[in-house]
């Protein structure tokens, strides 16, 4: 028996039919909002359609009253080409110049699959990028793993990482930096977060919409199979007899090579201007390409969806509507450059069909076979779909966890115990040399990597003659926005916005990926809430604009949800990256700490790391601390007046100067200035500090700027003169001296991570 | 001395992109009508002295986890000579 | 007129444009040529890039040695034509069996991206004449299937006519039989690389600017020659 | 429809890191006694029709020449239906 098409003409008539909404995960007053739209009741392919796009992952109803944060608060700028809304959001970098970049999550296939959900967690990102016809750049890779000694962390640990090096690596384009971090929070709810940058002319970039009536809708790139359709599947169980279809896949495959064309063919039939509108395929697929195109362009499109090539030619219509096969773009095109546009995807052997075209009737009217299944108002599925206030609810364990002081903790109190707590820290998960993973990713990939991982952020150049280049770092302590989201948002900020002036460029706009539990929990959408208004306040304060991002809830194991972490991404801007400012000491400079330390050890790595702690009250974020530090180090660097630079984060000041000293294999001497007690000023994570290092000659001009903007600075040491015997030398440690030999420094911080997956 | 066959192939519902690149290939360098190329793995596993019951379930085990991944491969176990 | 060197786009060719880069650099010219013509279009000499030709699922190579631009190129390559083949054309040159042996996966088994000290053991290659014999250079090397094998004999034979163009120092990054990092052919004009030189020619995107002798070299050498 | 199956191995000289790999984590893993793994692939190809005596050869050179690569690598291929 052949599968039953529900056609509209039927939906007419049987307006009782029974129709298993609830278990495509739509609430009844939902389906009756379906039912009211279209004054009938909807076929099994509209069902299939208005429940995909109206899930919290398409429509962001739980989270959409929140967004609305980042437009209003909206900083005044001009640097913003496209806002929110579109696939990814475009910058102004200058010269003509416009970037775009975007981070996505792609948490739970990573957890059933580590290394297929990971690549195609790049997969996805990259075509966000790309569908704004931007030339993908660069990417990143903020990840999160449980306890790194839980036996099932090894597993996903090793197959996230060779799933972003597998499918980055192929598609050519460079990592350029990431986030690996370990907390028990994570160890069912691994966050694999995956952001890539692109950059193209103004005049290259392109919008997800069907204008033009007449114009053809062309789909090209893989053929579609049954990947990601669990839930639709109880729509064809009713109707299959016993043989029943073909099994469906679990987990999706990522195919590089595909992707790779599919870059190479857009970019080219992009460039020849064959191309009015285009969009990319992933969650939804086809049901969100086309109802996104039409509704954001003449507002009517027609496709004969049987024209869609099969991977599987047991595909009923609404699975083919709702599948998420990777590697397919839709692209609309004007009928006299159809030849030429296929003439191309030919040349790259990518398969491309017409699928439909756009009309001026309003309506997404879809045929299967010469029969409509589907007749809908575009903008009902993509974009109006339901909004939800849901309930908040401020956790009443806040106090409990805020009263919990880390000034209870013992605290080293003598050299030897600096020494001890220093080691042990170096080589702690959170901490260690992360060259296992980086070692898998190309970093040297299209030649315009400036600086990659360990540096602050990474940093490619963009245009060859000018040297004009943009840096992005991401960041999140996940523990902070624990005690305190709106906080932790704000910290997460002000790192990724340090990290990005460290290296010389200026913080210009933002991007995030906001990762939370279930906003069914009025705590978790407490917790939102209040990162989202964190994140869009400080955003307003530093004048930088979030372009977009993505939400991604239920990251939470029975009710147990994960740390709230907001990862936020900063994109700054440099004129020319030989200007840039390295990590990388140079011997005999002055070594210098920025900014005032106070005793900020409340979600600090030392109360994580050696006391299993987490209380107490999160660190201070002066945004005005943050952006003038900002500004010191951008105009210092751009003087040529800083040797290095290094910010101070997590781990303290003791991990900074052990990764700079580390980088590249240079020791210093450093003292504990007056007054500061060691153990503080060492591991204290108060933020807006950098550690830079300047050489005899520029020494007082950069102390005549550090008055001038009223920057605190605290004399350190000095880098030794040659590489010999290379230590980190810290006197005047509680009346001692602490000897680290660079040697057993890195040793110990490389050893981590080997340790971990063996 | 024993010697066991373990096959590992993707599951027919997931994609195989290595089989589809082959199956490209060997229709550019002149072969007509290949309408399918699956590409999995073997190992050939020796072990010295016999493959007892305990051996042998401890194989079965392994063929399922280590050797393979559940989410995505279906194995088959063959055992060429229980030595 | 100065020399017009060649580099070969596959499908899935990544490091195509850095080696064009790094040829316009040394001061030639670069010339695409496209996987699917066999026509060379008249250029002096040719760089095979790397990347993944055609997804290399199979074999790293494998199905690139059947591309039209092969026939020609293994053609030329016979007559003299000096062929520089990095990574994946090192792949692509045993395949077509330019070059003996084979590249085998890494024995970790992960692929690596380093920054790689070698030791340049031969300068009389068509590509290596600007370096010093036991030269040591640092140039990024990234694969995952960059373990060069072959049979004893050949690997002697390989030593004892000094074909090792280049040898891995300090560690062995991908388990290549005696250190093998590059090899030439019997006239030397034939040389494949698992090291990427075409990514040490600045210092703001290298490790160094070591790399850039390999196309120094063979664009002294067709100068000298006077084909340009 | 014709399926024929081609196995790929390594040529017992050749080192085989995977297989080592293997080896080492069904010991780390309790199997006892394994003296040697060694990893293989394997193609199954299916073709419409009939696999005449052309159509085979050209299998076979494929097989040698572009499924394995002679210098690291033995095959065999195998007619489970000619069709
Ligand atoms: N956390 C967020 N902050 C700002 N914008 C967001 C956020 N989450 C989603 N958006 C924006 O909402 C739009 C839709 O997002 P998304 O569904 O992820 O895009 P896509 O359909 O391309 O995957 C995008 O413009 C995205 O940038
Ligand atoms: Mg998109």
């Amino acid at each position: 028996m052949a599968h039953h098409i529900d056609l509209v003409s039927e939906a007419e008539v049987t307006p009782d039919a029974a129709q298993p909404f609830a278990e495509l995960g739509l609430k009844p007053d939902e389906y009756q909002r379906i039912r009211e739209i279209l004054e009938r009741r909807p076929t099994s392919a509209e069902l299939a359609m208005y429940s995909v796009m109206w899930s919290e992952h398409c429509s962001y109803k739980s989270s959409k009253v929140h967004l609305r944060s980042f437009g209003d608060k909206k900083p005044d700028t001009d640097v913003l080409l496209v806002g929110i809304g579109e696939n990814a959001g475009v910058v102004d970098v200058g010269d003509g110049w416009a970037v775009t970049f975007k981070i996505e999550s792609h948490n739970h296939p990573s957890y059933v699959e580590p290394y297929q959900g990971a690549a195609t967690g790049i997969g996805g990102i990259v075509r966000d990028i790309l569908s704004m016809g931007a030339r993908p750049m660069a990417v990143m890779d903020p990840l999160r793993f449980g306890d790194p000694d839980h036996p099932d962390t090894r597993r996903v640990l090793t197959g996230v990482v060779s799933g972003i090096g597998g499918y980055g690596n192929c598609l050519g384009l460079p990592n350029i930096g990431g986030e690996v971090v370990f907390d028990p929070s994570y160890q069912g709810n691994p966050l694999v977060n995956a952001l890539c940058v692109g950059a193209m002319r103004h005049e290259d970039i392109h919008l997800a919409n069907a204008t033009g009536v007449g114009n053809l809708v062309v789909l090209y790139g893989a053929r579609t199979g049954g990947d990601g359709i669990g839930g639709v599947s109880v729509l064809a169980s009713e109707t299959f007899d016993e043989g029943g279809p073909a099994k469906r896949p679990s987990v999706q495959v990522g195919d590089p090579f595909m992707e790779k064309l599919l870059i190479e063919c857009t970019l080219e039939v992009l460039h020849a201007g064959l191309v009015e509108g285009i969009q990319d395929l992933g969650g939804a697929g086809i049901s969100c390409a086309t109802s996104e195109l039409a509704s954001n362009g003449e507002g009517g499109m027609h496709v004969e969806l049987d024209r869609v090539p099969l991977r599987d030619s047991s595909l009923t219509p609404e699975e083919i509507l709702m599948s998420e096969s990777q590697e397919r773009m839709c692209a609309v095109v004007v009928p006299e450059n159809i030849d030429a546009f296929l003439e191309i995807c030919e040349k790259w052997d990518v398969t491309a069909t017409v699928i439909g075209e756009v009309t001026d009737t309003g309506r997404l009217i879809i045929t299967w076979h010469g029969e409509v299944i589907v007749d809908v108002p575009p903008r009902t599925v993509a974009h109006e779909g339901p909004v939800y206030n849901r309930p908040m609810q401020r956790p009443d364990w806040l106090d409990t966890l805020a009263a919990n002081d880390p000034l209870v903790l013992p605290r080293p109190t003598d050299a030897q115990q600096v020494r001890d707590t220093w080691w042990v820290m170096a080589g702690s998960p959170n901490l260690a040399s992360k060259v296992w993973v980086t070692s898998q990713y190309d970093r040297y990939v299209l030649g315009n990597t400036v600086l990659a991982q360990p540096e602050d952020s990474g940093m490619i150049r963009i245009d060859e003659e000018s040297g004009l280049g943009v840096a992005i770092s991401t960041d999140c302590n996940g523990r902070i926005a624990k005690l305190n989201p709106y906080i932790g948002a704000q910290h997460a900020l002000a790192e990724a916005y340090r990290n990005v002036a460290t290296t010389g460029a200026t913080p210009l706009a933002v991007t995030n990926c906001l990762n939370f539990g279930s906003p069914e929990d009025p705590e978790v959408m407490w917790q939102f809430a209040q990162a989202v208004e964190g994140l869009a306040d400080a955003c307003l304060q530093l004048g930088i604009p979030v372009t977009g991002g993505n939400v991604s809830f239920y990251n939470q194991t029975g009710d147990v949800a994960i740390h709230p972490t907001p990862v936020v991404g900063v994109l700054g801007v440099i004129d020319d990256v030989q200007r840039r400012t390295p990590m990388s000491w140079k011997p005999g400079d002055s070594i210098l700490l920025l900014g005032e330390t106070r005793d900020d050890l409340a979600g600090s790595e030392w109360a994580h790391e050696v006391h299993r702690h987490l209380g107490g009250q999160p660190p201070t974020v002066d945004l005005e601390a943050e952006r003038s530090l900002g500004r010191l180090l951008v105009w210092a660097g751009r003087d040529g007046v800083l040797s290095a630079a290094h910010d101070v984060s997590d781990g303290g000041l003791a991990q900074t100067l052990t990764d700079m000293a580390i980088r590249t294999g240079l020791g210093a001497s450093v003292s504990i200035p007056d007054g500061a007690d060691p153990f503080m000023l060492l591991w204290s994570e108060t933020t807006a500090r950098v550690v830079v290092s300047v050489d005899r000659e520029h020494l007082a001009a950069f102390l005549a700027m550090c008055a001038e903007h009223g920057q605190m600075v605290t004399p350190l040491g000095r880098v030794a003169s040659d590489a010999t015997e290379p230590a980190l030398v810290v006197e005047r440690v509680y009346g001692g001296t602490v000897t680290l030999p660079l040697g057993e420094l890195r040793a110990v911080s490389e050893a981590t991570f080997p340790r971990l997956v063996r | 001395m024993a010697r066991v066959v373990v096959d590992v192939t993707l599951k027919p519902e997931i994609l195989d992109p290595q089989g589809r690149a082959v199956q490209g290939a060997l229709g550019r360098l002149g072969l007509a009508g290949v309408t399918s190329v699956r590409q999995g793995k073997q190992f050939v596993i020796e072990l010295e002295g016999t493959l007892d019951a305990d051996r042998r379930a401890s194989l079965d085990e392994l063929a399922a986890t280590l050797l393979s991944n559940p989410v995505i491969e279906d194995f088959t176990l063959t055992v060429e000579d229980a030595g | 007129m100065t020399a017009r060197i060649g580099v070969v786009t596959f499908p899935g060719s990544l490091d195509d444009g850095d080696a064009g880069r790094a040829v316009r650099i040394a001061g030639a010219e670069s010339v695409s040529l496209w996987h699917g013509d066999a026509d060379l279009k008249g250029v002096d000499a040719v760089v095979l890039p790397g990347g993944f030709s055609y997804g290399d699922y199979l074999r790293c190579g494998a199905i690139a040695r059947f591309a039209p631009v092969m026939s020609v190129l293994i053609e030329a390559a016979r007559e003299g034509m000096p062929v520089l083949g990095i990574c994946n054309g090192f792949q692509i040159l045993c395949e077509s069996h330019l070059l003996p042996g084979a590249l085998t996966r890494n024995d970790s088994l992960h692929f690596v991206c380093r920054d790689q000290r070698l030791r340049i053991e031969s300068p009389s290659t068509a590509w290596t004449s600007q370096y010093v014999h036991g030269q040591e250079i640092v140039i990024p090397l990234k694969n995952g299937e960059g373990g060069y094998v072959a049979d004893e004999r050949t690997l002697d034979e390989l030593e004892g006519d000094g074909r090792v163009v280049a040898r891995y120092l300090e560690i062995n990054p991908n388990g290549s039989r005696r250190n093998i990092a590059g090899i030439c052919n019997e006239a030397g004009n034939v040389v494949g690389l698992m090291p990427h030189p075409e990514h040490a020619v600045e210092e703001l995107t290298g490790p160094s600017t070591d790399g850039l002798g390999f196309f120094a070299s063979v664009l002294s050498l067709l100068v000298s020659a006077g084909s340009v």
